[in-house]
């Protein structure tokens, strides 16, 4: 337990002195979202429509931008070749790595969305259920992104690689989480996509870190 | 107490080096000596348990490495070619995640004691990324100052060290044997270590086509 | 049977192109696999057996 | 027991699977030539025409089957990565890679005979279909573990990233087509399914089994002939290789 905190600790920390690439994920969400209704039209009935799966699909592509990094960088300085060597499981400390990485580029984007979804003339409750539906589906894209990191550790190609063999299993989250806002707006009560969202996260937090485990084993040896 | 039996290292189709015998007892340290691409970093990272032999096994206490993992690597210290150390975190950090990670962790008293000693006193709190190669290296040699593992698996721990700082870790490795630990490493240059100890030659002595060489025997 | 001549066969009650269009292609894509992986293994052994007789060469 | 075991790890050695797999396709190939030729003749001349689709359905005597065969394979696939991973043998994972290129051109059939199965009868060439659509995904997953294990320059760590990839991809797979529907009965999408036709008769039934039984053979027999290849490609300088009679000339 002493390892998972220390590892999420230094990873805070890490991100904490760059700062800058937090920031950029953010500003990325931000400019795609705001790009759609350059691109669409301004006519609010439109834009409310489509709010919930811009906001779905930006988030999604932004906490990819950061997925590469998550395990690259200790891969190099030989990082994981020590985690790997700790008494604590190694799938202990990669969730530690995956909380690390939710809280600086998940969780902001639950607290930005809000924000962004006015200019999308989202209800406040409405808003509100995008906010959970966020709450509720980062982890599953940072959980399920931190396989596709693992397994393109190393790889030529890898940060192509990665959206492709990743982005495909983002689907189910994506569909329930724009799925819950939509359904809100439509008057159909958001409750049962975000109970499945949160089956996807019970799933993902008992599979991902184990299945990410493996394939760092694959690429340190 | 380890020890191995016909190891052997496939990189792609060359095999580096076979039937590598070896072991180490309380208070013994092993040498392995070899040019450049003869397969030492790939030994040391079999003895660590990080990758899988080709062949033959290794044994800690008796008892397979693979079945006795987690007890194993409670009990081993090992510094890689890379030194593990983040640019961003300061030396103190560095040093404190390390020994967090590693199962150990360490108050904030310990650790700094630890970085004076290996000669980084004043250093603690710069970000790694200031310090020279070798006071990097330093930082990560304080890890050996608040090991209590018996076994250290050690890749070129004297690379990038002046003299001050050979005499130095020679002085812990020393205090380390003297302790009844085991000690394993590579180096290209020679060291008086106190305690016994042997050193193990590693050479390519298998030709790059196993199938051809076959063919010939028969022809 | 359904055709009262081959005209009609292949006209397909007006849905010839999506019909022939499928059963082609099927075929085709099918066809060209097989045309592929046997490429394939034809081009491993002729490479192996290349090096086979250099070895041997070097051997004589 | 443990005999059968041994012996069956015998057969999962490179070595021995090679001839094996050299003397199995021939047959499967026969079997499937012959059911194809079975299954084309009960879809174009047995089958009757439809009352309400024409002679368009005809479509699904192929559309049907490759999708069967595409979501098969991938089942398949990740059933030989499971045994590759829990036994580490290294036929299982030249299985996988074996196999994989045949599922992405099934996943590409059963898309392309959808698309010209619907022009003529939703009027467009791509309806987001809850069937249609987890097809796609399916093809995009091919894709990613084909892209992943050729992007591995070290066949053994290729496979070993392959098999994780093709059993989180099954893992997946249902939950996907689930998480599909879901969407696409919360949209009213469209609603005609190509096997709830209502003339579902049993010569169709008989015609689409037959040609899934076709295209099974097919695979298998094209999937040992490619893992011949595959396994004379990573073996090269293995000894057995320079003894096999076919080296000798």
């Amino acid at each position: 337990m002493n390892a998972f905190i220390a590892i999420v600790r230094r990873d805070l920390l890490l991100a904490a002195r760059r700062k800058s690439e937090v920031f950029t994920a953010l500003f990325f969400f931000m400019i795609v979202v705001s790009l759609f209704p350059l691109g669409i039209g301004p006519e609010t009935a439109m834009l409310r429509r489509i709010a919930p799966g811009v906001l779905w699909v930006a988030a999604l592509l932004a906490a990819m931008l950061s997925l590469n990094r998550l395990f690259a960088a200790d891969h190099q300085d030989g990082t994981l070749e020590q985690m790997s060597l700790s008494p604590t499981p190694l799938a202990v400390l990669v969730s530690g790595k995956v909380l690390a990485h939710w809280l600086t580029a998940g969780l902001p984007l639950v607290l930005l969305a809000p924000v962004i979804g006015l200019q999308f003339d989202l209800s406040a409750r409405a808003l509100g259920v995008l906010m959970i539906s966020l709450l509720l589906g980062t982890p599953v894209l940072s959980l399920v992104g931190a396989i596709g990191a693992a397994l393109t550790l190393g790889v030529r190609g890898g940060g192509v690689l990665l959206s492709l063999l990743v982005l495909p299993l983002y689907i189910p989250a994506l569909i329930f989480g724009a799925g819950a806002v939509e359904a809100d707006v439509a008057g159909l009560g958001a409750g049962g996509h975000l109970s499945l969202l949160g089956a996807l996260l019970a799933l993902g937090v008992f599979f991902a870190p184990w299945a990410a485990t493996a394939a760092l084993r694959i690429a340190l040896e | 107490m380890l020890s191995a039996h016909g190891l052997a290292c496939d990189r792609g189709d060359r095999r580096l080096f076979s039937a590598v015998d070896l072991s180490v007892s309380p208070g013994e340290w092993l040498q392995v000596e070899g040019a450049n691409g003869a397969g030492k970093t790939s030994l040391l990272r079999m003895l660590a348990g990080l990758s899988p032999a080709a062949d033959g096994h290794i044994e800690w206490e008796g008892q397979p490495i693979g079945e006795a993992r987690d007890d194993y690597h409670a009990r081993l210290l090992y510094l890689g070619h890379a030194p593990a150390i983040k640019e961003d975190l300061s030396a103190l950090e560095n040093l404190q995640t390390a020994a967090a990670v590693a199962g150990r962790p360490l108050d904030e008293a310990t650790a700094i004691a630890a970085l004076r000693r290996i000669g980084l006193k004043g250093r603690e709190d710069l970000p790694a990324r200031v310090l020279s190669q070798g006071q990097k290296r330093r930082v990560a040699l304080a890890r050996l100052l608040c090991s209590q593992a018996r076994l250290w698996i050690l890749d070129e721990p004297f690379v990038a060290l002046d003299v001050a700082a050979v005499t130095q870790l020679c002085g812990i490795l020393d205090e380390h044997l003297a302790r009844g630990g085991m000690l394993i490493f590579t180096s290209h240059q020679a060291v008086q270590l106190a305690g016994s100890g042997t050193t193990l030659k590693l050479s390519a002595a298998t030709p790059p086509r196993a199938g051809a060489e076959a063919r010939e025997v028969a022809a | 049977m359904n055709w009262g001549s081959a005209g009609e066969f292949f006209a397909m009650g007006g849905y010839g192109l999506y019909v022939w269009g499928s059963f082609g292609v099927t075929a085709a894509a099918l066809l060209i696999e097989v045309v592929l992986v046997r490429h394939r293994l034809a081009a491993v052994r002729r490479g192996l057996r290349r090096e086979l007789a250099a070895d041997r060469d070097t051997q004589d | 027991m443990s005999q059968r075991l041994i012996n069956w790890f015998k057969f999962a050695s490179p070595a021995s699977f090679y001839p094996l797999a050299g003397k199995m396709w021939p047959w499967f190939a026969a079997l499937g030539t012959a059911l194809a030729a079975a299954g084309l003749w009960i879809s174009f001349f047995v089958a009757p025409t439809d009352f309400q689709q024409g002679e368009g359905y005809r479509i699904i005597f192929i559309h049907v089957p490759a999708s069967w065969m595409s979501m098969f394979i991938y089942c398949v696939m990740a059933f030989w990565a499971a045994i590759g991973i829990t036994f580490n043998t290294r036929l299982s994972g030249m299985m996988s890679s074996a196999l994989a290129p045949t599922g992405a051109l099934f996943a590409f059939l059963s898309l392309w005979t959808g698309a010209l199965w619907g022009k003529p009868m939703w009027g467009a060439w791509w309806v987001w279909d809850a069937r249609l659509t987890s097809e796609l995904i399916l093809f995009f997953l091919y894709i990613g573990y084909i892209a992943l294990t050729a992007a591995i320059d070290d066949p053994r760590r290729a496979d070993k990233a392959g098999a994780i990839v093709a059993l989180v991809g099954v893992v997946n797979v249902p939950i996907i087509y689930f998480s599909v529907k879901w969407w696409n009965t919360l949209h009213q999408g469209a609603s005609v399914s190509m096997t709830k036709a209502p003339t579902m008769a049993t010569t169709m039934l008989w015609g689409m089994l037959i040609m899934a039984l076709a295209f099974w053979m097919y695979s298998i027999a094209i999937a040992l002939y490619r893992v011949r290849a595959i396994i004379l490609e990573r073996e090269r300088h293995a000894t057995w290789v320079a003894e096999l009679p076919e080296m000798q000339r």
